[in-house]
């Protein structure tokens, strides 16, 4: 690898970030990735049902957009919410324990893959709506003004959200208001199998943004730290001026749109598959790291095998969680007081 | 005990919450400087500011999702549909995001939301604006549903709706709303949600109505009295939760019931009640359960057809004759 | 005659009307290139082209207010919903455009427009993907609402539903796609909307079912046979117009009733099923008419609570026999 | 009046129009406006019901937009629809015996002033959810390309439907798809008692066409020459090359937003109200029309007559047709063969 041997810059000042910020930004995507590969052995398994669907190849979205969050900040998802929810702090076991619809899930098994929710960590779930949740994070900007709070949430949606009107709504209405709501579009250019170009008169999807007289920009969503730098700015603006942003990480789903769409091969070539796996957020953040110094190979061995481990735990926990039982089929419809 | 309007019972009932529980706002369309499209929102924007009295662009998914999400991290939004005809464009918000927040996430985030606004037919209004909207959301798991009809019930009511923690459809009326009453004045009076009420107490046969409708129903129970036929009145209050209980107990002692509904009839809420009334008390009843209805039409705008749309004193009085003469097979 | 699935039958449908009618055109997304989300538009891409064949972003009532449109002007557009849990977004247009176009201009734009594509309980969608649709849709005067429990009605009843003048909205099941069964090749073969079928027939008691739960009843029959109870089916097949009378045909025979939902129960279709056999046949009955429905929570997504909450046949053979050993007050 | 002594130039340059094409432009706007007038004093008098939503001082853009169109053009607009309807030919008496809900009405009286539909005029529809009509426009735009045909419909909407999502989801369809539809908005600055300021993140409404890449641009929705020529370029893009346009008419409501709301006065000042009147495009028409000496006062008095007279009638006509027959009330629910 030429460019690994000629590139000899001190660590922190080539990659932007400190060793311990690296190794937690790699361990969480490996994390993600990790523990999506295994829920897809345990959907073939048939101990998981209904709807998974992957982000695998768009770890780096949710890892560098929560890396500069603080826990009290919220973010709000779709049905593909793994990461996300992951990488806001959730509990692998009991994240996979809900994928099981277990007692022990973090929804006591009733939401399911789709609809994730940890309040613990402010995360505002998983929605199935294309769309829908976002009025719901403009709602969660409106409270956090109300109350005179300095947070910010983060609501991630695909480009198959764009063309719905409830964008739109949500877009003026944040713009309007300015409610501190970084919208985060991941592009991946496809919504099940319909290309961008076949969905939006626009492409440039962050254009949207500008419109409503939004800052508005497009970012590397395969890599880590563009993604990071660019959140960041938009949680500053949030956080200090209740100013929202409109993001676009260009991204891309290595699997089908879930797992019964398994290859995903319709509607794109497997040239373009390949092609964008050269991108792989993983594994190019991998070769950042060593080819910076900020971290050695043993460190990235050591990362690894400890997300694998937890990954294992995750899996066996979930495995050995009971059923929920049957009488809360009944619960939880009303809140009583 | 004040006597006031249905309007200013509303308001009343929002301005003290509003006092009580700093969480609680108000938003939708033209609820601040306008006053309210039916000044139900009147003085507030000036009581509380346009931090707690929004106005919204004409955005319904928009701005009920923004309530909803205000609600998941801890506000108590109250949110204005113009009219509930408007509430179709929140539908889905109201049914998969409202409704099922708290089951899908385990008992995690709860919602307490009020959504409300006038329903139901209103003066020449047409197709698009004089609909009664109640049947898209009481079957819906997750959701009560409220339809007061005095000025007491609005108030204490919409008071409970407000203090519930869960999502409250609370649907008024155009045709009510200049309606007088007494008051309680109590800032703690609350009507617990699920409980119905007997507007009229008889004997010979039960009556089940609420909104417009119960006041038709009381005119025609004045008509039957004369008559001799004793009619008894139940107001359900909130049709979801039903309080069957109180419906049944007046159908043990009258063996007949009748179910008004201003809307049309297929599928509706005089259906689940017949059905109910039929399932649980078959054995008390001397003749099957008549169900008077709107027409099963859009509303026309002429104002000769508007009124034969919705169901007349003449066609529940009819109605009434045909159970209390009738014979079923139990008697 | 030939044997092919449900889902083919869908299939051969579509191809049979839309070569019949140059005017019939398929919206929706996922319809095209991706072959249909379920398959059932397979193959139509090839054969009829993208003008035809149309593709669509994910903007449910702009695609389905477009089909609304197209039909004002002469085309006649069958709008796939990938699921109906997404008709809510575009419920509005469905409503208040479609249902409501030809009364408001007084008969001048009929709305020849068919809205169709699975609905009902699936395996672990969960609360949002998993719903019971119609309740949504058979109370709006201006709709008809068709639910095909086999492949010979999915075929037949889908070329009726293209060749009617007006809104129609039909809801498959994506748990039927791949049933087999016998469907006639005839390319006239219709089955006008509003004809029930009874799919068993017995004299002790009359169930009504559709989708999967006419198979549940079906099975329940059969345990029950044994025992001696002999099982009426009848699968109304359109909900609205419902075949009421054949419905009552077949109580007048047995004297007893059972309807089974798969949605929620309140102010459901067997609510109206239940109240109208008590209204029309009230003499006739041996005892209360009983409804098994779905349980009122949203839809959970472990396999466990999702099978308690859909009425297992184990409650459909309960349901049976208690109206059957039961004795109303008539015998 | 200095202006009008002052300017001499030959009539038909200076207006740009013939005398025809000017005496047609200005006797239906003051058929609308007298239409108006008309029904708001029968509005008082008990004989008309529900909401009336009066377009005075709004004529300009739909009798500039409907003065190129073809006959078998199709337009389609709102509950403020009198002016649309009567400009695209519909006759006035029964438009007027709509509004009275009498059987000799456009719908037989079961529509009224919301609800006016017109199929000998391809008139379709007064729709009265705020933005519902913006996909059946688009709808119609399908149904023109998939026929074949070269027609244009006209889709009317107000400020107000702007930030409701169906504005953003019928624009992107009719860009994507290349529909022909002309969007005018007709952008009288309120929405009820909503100012523009208080309900979009953008003024500028025409901008919002500019992120589709549509055609978009802003006329002076006062002038009706203006809006003539603006919209015939539309037209002509629509016609040749199924390409739609937004255009933002900058237009005024003279009255309330409907008789329920005589005054509108709680949202806006009388001063405001007061200048925006000096704008009256009948006036501002009629000025320029003798100006130019394309009309003399004479033809306008004529003009004048003969719409008093048209409305006279239609009142009368209208006063005198029956109600609906009862049966009516279940008919025309369905189509039926
Ligand atoms: C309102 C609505 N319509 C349709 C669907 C079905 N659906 C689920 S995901 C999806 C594609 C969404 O694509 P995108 O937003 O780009 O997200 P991605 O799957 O690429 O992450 C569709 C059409 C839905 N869930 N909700
Ligand atoms: C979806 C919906 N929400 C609210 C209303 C109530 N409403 C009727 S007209 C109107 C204002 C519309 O303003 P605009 O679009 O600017 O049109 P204008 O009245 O100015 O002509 C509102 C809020 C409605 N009819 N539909
Ligand atoms: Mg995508
Ligand atoms: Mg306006």
């Amino acid at each position: 690898m030429a460019r690994r041997t000629d590139v000899r810059k001190p660590a922190a000042a080539a990659l932007g970030v400190d060793a311990a910020t690296a190794r937690r930004l790699l361990a969480d995507m490996m994390l993600i990735r990790r523990f999506e590969e295994k829920a897809a052995e345990s959907y073939a398994l048939g101990k998981i049902g209904g709807f998974l669907h992957l982000s695998i190849g768009e770890e780096a979205v949710a890892d560098g957009a929560t890396s500069v969050l603080r826990p009290d900040d919220y973010a709000i998802s779709t049905y593909r919410e793994h990461g996300h929810c992951l990488a806001k702090g959730s509990d692998p076991r009991r994240a996979m324990a809900e994928l099981y619809g277990r007692r022990d899930g973090l929804c006591k098994g009733k939401g399911g893959s789709m609809h994730l929710f940890d309040r613990s960590v402010n995360f505002l779930g998983g929605h199935a709506i294309v769309g829908a949740h976002l009025p719901l994070a403009a709602g969660v900007g409106f409270a956090i003004k109300y109350q005179g709070g300095d947070q910010v949430v983060v609501c991630y949606f695909g480009d198959g959200a764009v063309p719905e009107g409830e964008f739109h709504e949500a877009m003026n209405l944040s713009a309007l208001w300015k409610l501190p709501v970084i919208w985060i579009c991941e592009n991946n250019r496809y919504a099940m199998g319909t290309s961008i170009e076949r969905a939006l008169a626009q492409h440039d999807i962050y254009k949207f943004g500008e419109v409503y007289g939004i800052p508005a920009e497009p970012m590397d969503g395969m890599d880590v730290l563009a993604v990071r730098t660019t959140v960041a700015r938009a949680v500053e603006r949030a956080r200090r001026d209740k100013m929202p942003s409109l993001l676009e990480a260009r991204t891309y789903r290595f699997r089908g749109h879930s797992m019964r769409d398994p290859a995903g091969a319709v509607y794109r070539t497997k040239e373009e598959v390949e092609r964008e796996k050269l991108r792989d957020p993983i594994v190019l953040f991998h070769a950042r790291v060593l080819e910076t110094g900020a971290l050695a190979e043993a460190d990235v061995r050591a990362i690894e095998k400890d997300v694998n481990d937890r990954i294992d735990e995750a899996v066996a926990f979930a495995d050995a969680s009971p059923e929920p039982p049957l009488e809360w089929l009944l619960t939880d419809i009303f809140k009583e007081d | 005990m004040a006597v006031m309007t249905y309007r200013e019972a509303l308001n009343l009932a929002l301005r003290e919450e509003m006092h009580r529980d700093p969480r609680v706002f108000v938003i939708g369309e033209e609820v601040g400087l306008y006053q309210g499209a039916y000044k139900v929102t009147q003085g507030l924007l000036e009581e509380f500011g346009p931090e707690r009295i929004v106005d919204t662009p004409i955005a319904e998914s928009g701005f009920t999702g923004i309530g909803i999400g205000a609600a998941m991290v801890g506000l108590r939004p109250v949110v204005e549909m113009m009219t509930f005809n408007f509430a179709l464009l929140a539908l889905d918000q109201i049914v998969n995001s409202a409704a099922k927040m708290n089951y899908m996430s385990g008992g995690q985030y709860n919602i307490p939301i009020v959504i409300r606004g006038p329903g139901g037919p209103a003066a020449q209004l047409a197709a698009q604006h004089s609909q009664s909207m109640e049947t898209y959301f009481y079957h819906v798991p997750g959701l009560k549903v409220v339809r007061p009809s005095t000025p007491a019930d609005a108030k204490g009511l919409l008071k409970a709706a407000i203090r519930d923690d869960n999502p409250v459809i609370f649907i008024e009326s155009e045709t009510l709303y200049a309606l007088k009453g007494e008051v309680p004045d109590d800032p703690d009076f609350v009507i617990p949600l699920g409980q119905g009420i007997v507007r009229r107490e008889g004997t010979d046969v039960t009556v089940v109505a609420y909104m417009g409708m119960l006041y038709r129903a009381l005119e025609a129970a004045e008509e039957l009295a004369v008559e001799g036929i004793s009619v008894e009145i139940v107001d359900p209050r909130t049709l979801r939760p039903m309080d069957t209980e109180l419906i049944l107990a007046s159908v043990r002692k009258t063996h007949r019931a009748v179910v008004v509904e201003a809307g049309a009839g297929f599928a509706g809420m005089g259906s689940e009640i017949a059905a109910c009334i039929t399932e649980q008390g078959f054995d008390e009843l001397d003749a099957p359960v008549e169900r008077v209805t709107g027409e099963s039409a859009p509303m026309p705008y002429a104002r000769n057809l508007e009124k034969a749309k919705t169901p007349s004193k003449e066609k529940i009085v009819a109605a009434i004759r045909r159970v209390c003469y009738a014979n079923g097979n139990g008697s």
